[in-house]
């Protein structure tokens, strides 16, 4: 079921991309922000909460001076570590309490602060590294099934609630669980603490509320003899703290755009770009598969006219992770089923798009989500609409498939609803497994000339936004009709000049020539 | 131990239930009031009406969901099922062999005006249901199949005439409570006729519960998803007890 | 879409039907049955009900003696016409009185006998050709609207609910309505009088009841603009006086097989086969479709394995039509989706054998079913196996679809559920309206594979048909796992031999060779 | 004259109506019959539980038909829409030029911590929706879109500043009762500061009724499937009135 579409449109488009990436990770190696700082000392063994529930990293970052800072939290701490013989997490507690200051260690010498550190750094990396072994070898043990992989999402607020509802999906037939997040957690500069009951619309991201719902995930991988994978958002103003929390609690795949938070939550693109880009260096690092946005596009706007714009943000996100050093198999590049279901033909637009993806990233684990927008409190139409997403995901071969709930319009998903709409997947994909495989197009026809159109026009904004630069092309409403200024948007403070001796052990460590490895 | 179970949406003890309906009224505003204050009057807390629409003129179509305060201790729910006798065919085979020493004579029937005879047959036929072989196919057993539209009467005259040990009726169609009034027609007339205690007597069908069953007076139901060997079963071990 | 199959084999299984039903119809020249002397008095204009409500046709032909009989009641009745110059209801009417009887008419010369009959013939005829005119006109000022045409039923045993049923059904898209009958009325060796209101799993087919809905269905049509169909049952015990009230009352198809009543309704196999070819030919004229039931064989079997009956059926049923004179147009085959949910790439197999009758029967109108044996008490898993039927329909292109209930296996449809089913074919057909034309399938593939073992199949059993002769063959089991004897089963004492100058008005004037003219 | 209404099947009056729910027991023919009897206690006569099976450990999901004996006087439900003003851009442009002579000014935002700006946006911007242009396109109006997650406290700073003559308050997100408190909280700040009374105040959502609007106080409530013009309608024929 090929689509013949023009190779030379697609390599120029990468070209393109690349092009338009060069820039940006010009300016990202010459910059830190405070998450990536907090990163490095959650990395190093730093954690807890002082006062007001504040978390340690958050204290110590606020605590560095410019000057510190500019070199990177993991000097200054060092320093520290090295002066004091304190592990970092007694280390990160004294200096919490206000006992220590790290001022007082600026005299210590710079080799023997990277020294130490590096052995932490080396014991953090051993243990992530060990956790992504764990990971192959329960796969190993417990293959986790055929894709597309059925992924629904659990969201009642309160963990363990959440953890009862991802258990009873897994025995549903769930191959991944999504933990949503409580809304505006994205727009919190810092990470809640410990399990948490209350959350609204989903609940916080924590490391407690990781393990509780990674370990009952693993139970339950047991008793089905199929590993259940588990998930969670790294992007917002704490994206590579999230990545570096999902790295040690083991999680398989994280949602991770590098224009999503600039876009669609109003955060400073030069603090997403940077973060994106250490937090990726650290996803691949761990062999968490990101699951990139460009459905985004699609909820807001008209899905026929955005299908370019998903696509050409859909390179960028490659170019981007490429430079972070992702192979393409960790690369989930989004897209979403949001043709409006009263279009005629609708169905065969989402075909031509959903298989151009296919060709154009045939490595990459593609994340396919379902119909949203469109759906209404009827619930019976609702799960019809799922039907035809679950039949174009299993003919174009997507792998992370997002199980739409015929209850999408209505309430987070109920219980009952998840196991409906995992009996719709499974429904589907069996009676129609090998279809895609048994027909293919006509040249010419509806469908591959819409995906020749879709192509084309994608190549003609990245050239748009190329000649533009990124920055410039973001700030002129070129995605998703927002205009965002290089130095607006939340979190912008956060974002700082390297001093020309910076130093980051694990950029240093994970850069990515060497993570080709992972 | 009394354990009050509600329904369940996410959270316990939601109540969350999801009804649809149609009204026979002409879609507006003031209809999805109506289908609103409905709910509410079905004893629904909170209810919304998520979805309204007209699908005819002076019909509208109504999804509503809401909370009960209902619960049900399940702790008092006596619904003892005719399955839980669990036996191979083999197993069935020989233990009759061992205390019966004859087979075992079995009589099935669609009742009444009922022509579906897809689900007795799933339980007689040689060929059975599920990969779980059907009477016929027994040792055990001496099976007639008496097919479609067989009237209470009929039934009871062979079941008197051929000393039959086992009665099997079925009902499908449900409407306006036939398959009711037909099982209780059976029972009735196998008790004038003197022959219901000296009859192993079962039904089944798409919406017999063991539980309306027992108390049509029978031995026996089955419903959906039944397979031969459950009924058996129930047979043979009914009849080597007494 | 073209699956490659061997045209041979499929002229192959042509002669083979051709063979098959050549012995059938010289019996069928040979004889004659009380229903088709009663439809014959119903054409000449006799109708209403005598004592104890047993209709006047039949108080006529049971009153004849075995000697009139066997010449057609026409003569009988033609004499009694010509001797007492009465209308033939009025004298349907003093027939059914005992004020007259036929035996007092026996010296009329048979040629005045005939004269006048025909004249009434004549009358009858112009009467259904104006109807079939009226038809014509109606369809060409409400362009009944696209195939797949959506046919739903009602069934509420109450002719007036099922008339506000078939309104509400029209104007949510139905293009075909059919009024379930009673449960049991094919085994009634007569047919039921006037309006009624108390049916069992459905409303019984009766004169008066059609008109009502016809009457509802025109005006809905008006204010639509729109055509809507209207169907009913010619099977079972009075087939051809179905048929009659059918072209009278311009219903637009009927369900008529040539073996249905045999296999599953244990009908005399001599009397359906006689039965059948008068009601071909009168449905020949009035422009009826008919629509045959293969379906059948699914419901009661497994669907993958009964494959090759349903087109062996299939044939048998085309050239059992043909020499009724029926145009390929009338002939609307039937077939199921009936294949088991659970199996896998069970999809694949539904839509080879829908494309296979595409291809064999061009010209036919084909009728799909909708799934009904695997549905379940499950409304919402039933609503999506209802769905991969409608996407199997429309990228097949069948004609008549059948719209399936997601309460298929609770209750005959509430006024909501035929809503939600007419919703359900519509966003399907047109999400992919096109999609058929836009795919092919992989040559040598699992679709056509299966196509071609099917096609295979057929020919071999109707090879065995062939061999054994048709009612032979049905003693044997060859159709539908059951035996039914020639002279055994239902309706067997209405079957007489013609004597050699019988004689039929409509048969004379319809005759397959100057029927061509419909 | 009353009315009553009952939900319709196939026959009126036959109070059919379908349920689903999830029961956190185990599944067995115990768990169905438990589904039944809670929805006798719901109040439905013949409870038929069509469907009923283990989703989970200890979950169970059931699809109940059963006839509520429950009606509705469809002649008692007050709920007059506040879409009955109907007229088009043109004529509204025409009527607030006449009759003000001036630019109406309307704020709208998500409020609360709601970030979902389409349904408002649909009704503000430009473009508008469903081919029904949006307020801004209005001659007659002054749009100034506040966007997502607007606190009350903020809308009403602005509003108060700005002067503005009618406020759009959107809420999607319903949990927890979260749209009930934000629109209540802001109808109280408003009068509070004594803004109420100067104010054309309403409120949109694919929850939200005209009637729930009006009993929280505020002069009316869009729900699903709004166009634009129908707000402009109520907005233009609201302030020429008064
Ligand atoms: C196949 C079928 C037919 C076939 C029947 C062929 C045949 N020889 O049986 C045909 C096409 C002839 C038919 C006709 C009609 N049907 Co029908 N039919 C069905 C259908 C699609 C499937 C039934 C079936 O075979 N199920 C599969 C079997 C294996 O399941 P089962 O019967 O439940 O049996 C299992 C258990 O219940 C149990 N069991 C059953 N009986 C017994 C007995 C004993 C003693 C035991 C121990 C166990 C047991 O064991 C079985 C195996 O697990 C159903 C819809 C559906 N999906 O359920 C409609 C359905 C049953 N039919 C229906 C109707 C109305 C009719 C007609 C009246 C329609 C008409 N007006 O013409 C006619 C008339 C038939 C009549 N006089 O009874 C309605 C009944 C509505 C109601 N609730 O009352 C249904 C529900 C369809 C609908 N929605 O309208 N039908
Ligand atoms: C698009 C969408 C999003 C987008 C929003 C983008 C944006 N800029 O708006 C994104 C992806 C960001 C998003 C995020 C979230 N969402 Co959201 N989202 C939706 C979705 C799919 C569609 C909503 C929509 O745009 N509808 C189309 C518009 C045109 O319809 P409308 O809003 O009803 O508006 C119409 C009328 O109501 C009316 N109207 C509306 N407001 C007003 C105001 C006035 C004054 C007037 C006159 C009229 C009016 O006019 C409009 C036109 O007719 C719905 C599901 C669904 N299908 O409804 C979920 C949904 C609303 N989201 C939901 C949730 C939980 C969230 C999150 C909290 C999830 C999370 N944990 O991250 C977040 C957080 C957002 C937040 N803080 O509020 C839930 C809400 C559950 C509930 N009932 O409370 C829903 C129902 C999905 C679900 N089943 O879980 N979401
Ligand atoms: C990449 C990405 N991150 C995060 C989110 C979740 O939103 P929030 O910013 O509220 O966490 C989404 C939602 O679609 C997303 O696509
Ligand atoms: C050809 C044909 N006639 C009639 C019927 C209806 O059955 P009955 O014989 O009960 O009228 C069917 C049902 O499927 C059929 O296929």
């Amino acid at each position: 079921m090929e689509l013949s579409i023009d190779l030379k449109t697609v390599a120029a488009c990468r070209e393109l991309a690349s092009a338009i990436v060069e820039p940006v990770e010009a300016f990202i190696g010459a910059h830190s922000t405070v998450a990536v700082e907090r990163s490095v000392l959650r990395l190093l063994g730093v954690d807890g909460v002082g006062a007001d529930e504040v978390p340690v990293p958050n204290l110590i970052v606020d605590a560095l001076d410019a000057q510190q800072r500019s070199h990177g939290a993991a000097l200054a701490f060092g320093k520290a570590l090295a002066q004091t013989g304190l592990e970092p997490a007694a280390l990160g507690d004294r200096l919490a309490s206000g006992e220590l200051d790290l001022h007082q260690f600026d005299a210590v010498p710079a080799a023997a602060a990277r020294e130490v550190a590096r052995k932490y750094a080396k014991r953090s990396l051993d243990r992530i590294s060990q956790r992504r072994d764990e990971r192959r070898e329960r796969l190993e043990r417990f293959p986790q099934g055929e894709p597309p992989l059925l992924y629904v999402i659990v969201a009642s607020g309160n963990i363990y609630e959440d953890r009862t509802a991802a258990v009873a999906a897994a025995e549903a037939g769930a191959q991944i669980i999504a933990v949503i997040r409580s809304t505006g957690q994205s727009l919190l500069d810092f990470v809640p603490y410990g399990p948490t009951t209350e959350g609204f619309g989903g609940t916080y991201a924590t490391q407690a509320n990781f393990k509780i719902v990674r370990e009952a995930l693993d139970e339950v991988s047991e008793r089905l003899g199929r590993y259940v994978m588990l998930t969670n958002y790294a992007s917002g103003l704490c994206m590579p703290e999230i990545a570096t929390m999902a790295a040690i609690e083991r999680l398989d795949m994280l949602l991770n755009d590098s224009m999503y938070g600039i876009l669609f939550r109003d955060i400073n693109m030069k603090r997403t770009f940077i973060d994106q880009h250490f937090s990726r260096m650290l996803n691949a690092y761990s062999g968490i598969i990101i699951n990139t946005g460009e459905d985004n596009y699609l909820t807001t706007a008209d899905a026929v006219e955005q299908a370019p714009a998903v696509l050409a943000s859909q390179f960028i996100n490659e170019e981007f992770a490429h430079r972070a050093g992702m192979p393409d198999t960790q690369i989930g590049l989004g897209d979403a089923y949001e043709i409006d279901p009263a279009l005629q033909d609708g169905f065969l637009f989402q075909v031509a798009q959903a298989q151009l993806a296919r060709q154009i990233f045939p490595d990459a684990p593609l994340k396919y989500m379902p119909p949203t927008k469109h759906m209404t409190g009827d619930i019976f139409k609702g799960h019809l609409i799922d039907a035809m997403f679950n039949l174009t995901s299993v003919m174009t071969r997507q792998t992370i498939h997002l199980c739409g709930m015929l209850t999408e319009a209505i309430h987070t998903p109920f219980l009952g609803d998840r196991a409906l709409s995992i009996e719709n997947a499974r429904y589907i994909m069996n009676t129609a497994r090998h279809f895609g495989e048994e027909i293919s197009f006509k040249p010419g026809g509806r469908i591959e000339r819409r995906a020749q159109q879709v192509l084309r026009d994608a190549h003609e904004s990245l050239q748009r936004v190329a000649d533009q630069g990124l920055m410039e092309a973001i700030e002129a409403r070129a995605f998703a009709d927002v205009s965002r200024p290089p130095d607006g948007g939340r979190g912008f403070d956060g974002v700082f000049e390297r001093a020309s001796d910076y130093w980051n052990p694990f950029e240093e460590a994970l850069a990515p020539a060497s993570a080709g490895a992972a | 131990m009394s354990r009050i179970v509600k329904p369940y949406g996410d959270t316990m003890n939601d109540g969350k239930v999801q009804l649809s309906f149609t009204l026979p009224i002409e879609w507006s505003e003031a209809a999805d009031e109506a289908a609103r204050q409905l709910a509410a009057r079905m004893g629904f807390a909170d209810a919304q009406v998520v979805e309204g629409r007209p699908i005819a003129t002076g019909f509208s179509f109504f999804v509503v969901y809401g909370s009960t305060p209902h619960g049900i201790d399940f702790s008092t729910i006596a619904a003892p099922s005719a399955k839980t006798h669990a036996m191979s065919m083999d197993e069935i085979d020989a233990l009759v062999a061992e205390r019966i020493g004859r087979k075992i004579r079995v009589a099935g029937a669609c009742i009444g005006t009922d022509a579906h005879t897809v689900g007795i047959d799933a339980i007689l036929n040689m060929k059975g249901y599920k990969g779980d072989y059907g009477l016929e196919r027994y040792k055990s057993f001496e099976v007639h199949n008496l097919g479609s539209q067989v009237s209470v009467e009929e039934f009871v005259r062979f079941a008197k005439e051929k000393q039959m040990d086992a009665l099997l009726a079925s009902q499908v169609v449900t409407q306006k409570g036939s398959d009711v009034k037909n099982f209780t027609a059976l029972v009735e007339l196998l008790e004038a006729e003197g022959l219901r205690d000296r009859i192993v007597l079962c039904c089944g069908g798409p919406r017999v519960t063991n539980l309306l069953a027992t108390e049509l007076g029978y031995d026996a139901g089955f419903g959906r998803g039944t397979v031969p060997s459950e009924v058996a079963s129930f047979i043979a071990s009914r009849l080597t007890k007494a």
